[in-house]
């Protein structure tokens, strides 16, 4: 099952998603690290961020939404304390990293450059909880040029997480690609609200948070289809991934590796039961690697 | 490497209106889980997220752990409505657990509503633990004091099998139908002015409904008596990676300022909490 | 419970949505039109329309996607063959057109103008089953001028239906709003897709499709909440509404009235069921009107 | 007006390997419901879709009606493991209608596999019908000719309660295990070119796979045979509002290309399709 993206290899297609797996801390304690793909890390930012109050999550029809903010130690402290145990980790290490202004990736991307531990970089550009994290991700001429300057200053691989709130996430992918990323991230959440319609309340915090799970499945499914086809990249699906069948829809929609997000919340175990049931589907196909299925969507 | 786990039921006995004892077979949690931590519960398929029970009972011999629930939405109405036999899916046990008291200090329990699951479950730890050195202590430290309130007489569940090893809760309700008349932090206060409980020979452990916590937090600091509070919030995950189920913290700044009540509690020192 | 919008009376807040009802003809088998708040009707073109092959519909995790694409007689079949029975239904009639360039739109409104038992036009600027159906309706200027155009073609109050497929839906909104529009309808669907994973095909004939039902209705609460700070007319919120207590929400968050969709395919009375669960609700609240609610969302 | 009916199942019978018989009781759809349609059942809270079931047989005295379906999916498994006494979410009776024979045309019906669900309720209504009006006509007419088709013999579900009317159906299997060896289209080519069923005396009724009714609208056309088959499609609504269960049509244009097989259908002439 193994797979290589940007010259790095990956024992599984099966990754964590940003911000639903901490920092390898906890997720160690279920899930062995070496049947992980990778540990893509929760967003860090330059300063320590205390994200929004509760509650940050609410449940939906298939899925859910959650406003955490971004909440993280800041760059110096994560390199304190997470990154030694995380190099100790028998995955790769995906640091997902997420700024408010292109000279904050450009930043993050410098200091990661010079530690060790850092298998790949991960570009959030598409977190719908801070202010203007939309408004930037869904531009392509800034996407464009975040993902120019961030090349220039960091020789690690490069992933780009792009948002689903735009009508032409192929546009964006296109700014990464055309720019040096050396991978799509695709999707990070949609935006969306709930109510509750006993107190006249929103159900979050910060009245609207970011939808997962399941119910997005369908969105994230016609991203990777599309992204897959415009850019020469590498794709990594993300959204609403429970089964190892819901992974192979993705490799066959043309992603070469997925990422698990909500699935996690459910079950600490999932990347590994879905890596199985992945493996299991792989040979009930008579496909030998998990790359025989990526793009063989039949249009 | 710990993993979910298929917990069967024994049984369901309906001890209220709305609310269930029910036991499950589970040698893992039925051995490992303490006083204060909790399971998380998948009720069915239908759910994304898994629902938090604390841990009522256990008993390591038989493999089985008990929890007392409330019938609130649609999780906990299908866990009362699982039949003899069916298994839910288990993480656990989670979350850190009541510390036993320091030295020369009693503890105080106290309860509101369901909130008296995990501490019933502490006077048992405490007694066990209490009589192995009981040498060394006096009989004011052993027993702890157990306050429970509730709001009305008929609503009052007692906690099953305390009375076997001495302790008895005082009782107060909203409306004086059992024992006091009053909310149970006022009980407490009643307790601490007329001298039956010595804030410097005390620690408080409590467990209710948040605003209650929040009035027993206050209470407390202004007696200075040590208080341990459990909490509750909604929890995606139950383990630490969603961030979803924070409490604000006293003097916390950037990342500190909100701490995991799934994985830095339930419990907290009250002190550390803003309610 | 009854609204008024834009000068005309509907007897609930409650109504059909387009292309989940029919002409009439098959939901007056169901509901009871005095009932029913509004019939709006499946998108009509100038020309009939086959739409896409089957398969066209597909069931997701909480909700469905579709790929009609449109199948519809054409305006002169509609006006003779559906309109007379639409005029005799004891509903409004909301009769919702579809147009390839704002000519189309132009010609449709115009043409609706000269014929009796149309109480308000929807435009449905938001399909993503046809060529353009996104580009051009998540474009704010493209819908600038084709609200204008049509504003300046008809008198019929004029709702206008948006794409959610967009970063800013909002703008989308206010392009109508200061054209002329009488109100905004939101959402229509978001693109989605499904793969068969035995099969390696999309489980749709057109590929992608348009994701409903209770799965989008963070999205659509989301939308609505926006809009309705926004813009100064009234807003319809469209998307996953299911029950009574979802409809309650949705006029919380700022929608006047609300349509109901997906949830007409399980079951056929929904929105008769719908109304009489927000009119319980209502009471229980202690609220005499649906209007009571708009906007009341405490934040 | 008509309206969702809840639906009380009576009894399930499992007659073949993941197929099950089941009568429910509704009085309304009991009464109405003819041969060809169907209902629309919701088989749980789970699906958004509700699944469509051809009514195998209805006692309007009784007031029940019953179905033949096999565990495909999610929906079908829920319905096959239903408890006694709880009920469905029905719509019903949907669709139009096998419509008998022209005089001195006799019927043919011709099923496959699980097609024989609407067929059986067929044969029973012509069976009363021609009864009727014996008098005026042939015992050839009078009684409907069974083909049906099975993969292997140990697959074959026969019709229930067809042989009291003296109604036998003859059986043709793929691997030649039961009946004639070959397809039940190519049993009734047989037939045909054995001079046994007379095309201009014929009127053929085909239920079963898609495969299957493209055969036998091929083989019909081929000898001018009159042709209705029953179609399915996956059905979101069921009753005509979504234009999800389409099937193309021969020389439609616009927006006749294509018809609705839940309310069009899903019996339709079968030269007018385009398999
Ligand atoms: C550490 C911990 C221990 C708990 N111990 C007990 C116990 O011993 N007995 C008991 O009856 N209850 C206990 N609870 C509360 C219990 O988890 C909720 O009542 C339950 O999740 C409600 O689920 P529901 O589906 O029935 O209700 P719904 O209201 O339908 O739940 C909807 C959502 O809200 C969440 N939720 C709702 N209320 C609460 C709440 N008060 N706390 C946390 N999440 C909530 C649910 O997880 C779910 O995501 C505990 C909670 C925590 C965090
Ligand atoms: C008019 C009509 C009459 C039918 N009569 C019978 C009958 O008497 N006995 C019987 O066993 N089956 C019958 N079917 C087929 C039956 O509806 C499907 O087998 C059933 O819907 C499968 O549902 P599932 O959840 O078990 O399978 P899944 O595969 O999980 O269903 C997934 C989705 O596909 C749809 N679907 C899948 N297969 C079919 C199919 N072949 N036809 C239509 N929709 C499908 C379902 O509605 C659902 O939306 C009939 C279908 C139609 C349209
Ligand atoms: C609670 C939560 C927190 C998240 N935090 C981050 C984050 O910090 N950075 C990021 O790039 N994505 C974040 N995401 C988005 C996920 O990585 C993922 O893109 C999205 O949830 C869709 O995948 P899923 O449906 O499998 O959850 C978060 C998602 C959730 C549910
Ligand atoms: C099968 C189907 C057909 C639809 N056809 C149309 C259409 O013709 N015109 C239109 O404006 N919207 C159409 N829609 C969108 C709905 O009107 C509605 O905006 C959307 O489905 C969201 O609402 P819901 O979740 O309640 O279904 C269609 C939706 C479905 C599911
Ligand atoms: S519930 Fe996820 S961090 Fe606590
Ligand atoms: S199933 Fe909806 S039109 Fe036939």
């Amino acid at each position: 099952m193994q797979v290589s993206i940007a010259g790095v290899t990956f024992a599984t297609p099966i990754w964590t998603a940003s911000g639903t797996a901490g920092t390898g801390e906890e997720i160690e304690q279920w899930c062995d690290p070496e049947k992980l793909g990778a540990m893509v890390t929760k967003s860090v930012s330059l300063k320590p961020r205390s994200g929004h109050p509760y509650p940050r999550t609410v449940e939906t029809a298939g899925g859910m939404l959650n406003c955490i903010g971004l909440q993280n130690k800041g760059i110096e402290a994560f390199i304190t304390d997470e990154l030694p145990r995380l190099r100790r980790m028998l995955t790769r290490a995906v640091i997902n990293i997420v700024g408010e202004s292109i000279e904050d990736y450009v930043q993050l991307a410098r200091r990661l450059n010079d530690v060790e531990g850092v298998d790949c970089l991960e570009l959030n550009l598409s977190c719908p909880n801070v202010a203007r994290g939309i408004d930037q991700g869904s531009d392509p001429m800034w996407v464009s040029q975040c993902v120019h300057d961030v090349r220039s200053a960091t020789r690690l691989p490069l992933f780009v997480k792009i948002t689903p709130n735009t009508n032409d996430i192929v546009s964006l992918a296109r700014a990464a690609a055309d720019n040096g990323a050396d991978a799509i991230s695709a999707i990070n959440t949609l935006v969306g609200m709930a109510i509750n319609h006993n107190t006249f309340k929103p159900r979050l915090s910060n009245i609207t948070g970011g939808l997962s799970g399941p119910a997005i499945k369908p969105v994230a499914l016609a991203a990777v289809y599309k992204i897959a086809r415009a850019v020469k990249i590498p794709v990594i699906g993300i959204g609403g991934i429970m089964t190892g069948i819901d992974a192979a829809e993705f490799l066959i929609a043309g992603a070469s590796a997925v990422q698990v997000g909500t699935a996690l919340f459910r079950n600490p175990t999932a990347p590994i039961q879905i890596a199985a049931e992945l493996a299991e589907y792989l040979r009930s196909k008579g496909l030998a690697h998990a790359s025989d299925l990526v793009g063989r969507v039949a249009v | 490497m710990n993993h979910p786990r298929p917990a069967a039921l024994l049984w369901t006995r309906q001890v209220a209106r709305d609310v269930f004892h029910q036991r499950f077979a589970e040698p893992y949690i039925a051995r490992h889980a303490r006083a204060g931590q909790f399971v998380h519960l998948l009720p069915g398929t239908r759910h994304l997220f898994r629902r938090a029970l604390s841990v009522y009972a256990t008993d390591a011999k038989a493999g089985t752990f008990d929890v007392l629930h409330q019938v609130l939405g649609e999780g906990t109405r299908c866990l009362s409505q699982l039949k003899k036999g069916q298994t839910v899916d288990a993480l656990g046990p989670l979350g850190n657990q009541f510390l036993v008291p320091d030295p020369g200090r009693r503890a105080i329990l106290v309860g509101g509503g369901l909130g008296m699951a995990p501490l019933r479950l502490f006077a048992l730890e405490l007694n066990q633990k209490l009589t192995k050195r009981s040498s060394r202590r006096t009989a004011l430290e052993r027993t702890p004091i157990l306050l429970l309130g509730t709001r009305t007489s008929s609503l009052a569940i007692a906690p099953f099998e305390l009375g076997g090893i001495g302790i008895r809760a005082s009782w107060a309700s909203d409306d004086g139908s059992r024992g006091f008349h009053g909310t149970v932090v006022a009980l407490l206060a009643d307790q601490i002015a007329d001298g039956r409980i010595v804030p410097e020979q005390s620690v408080v452990y409590g467990c209710g409904p948040e605003p209650m916590m929040a009035g027993l937090a206050s209470l407390c600091a202004q007696h200075h008596l040590p208080c341990w509070v459990s909490l509750e919030r909604s929890m995606p995950c139950g383990y630490g990676v969603c961030m979803g189920c924070v409490i604000r913290t006293q003097n916390g700044t950037g990342y500190e300022t909100f701490k995991r009540v799934c994985r830095d509690g339930p419990v907290f020192d009250s002190a550390q909490i803003v309610f």
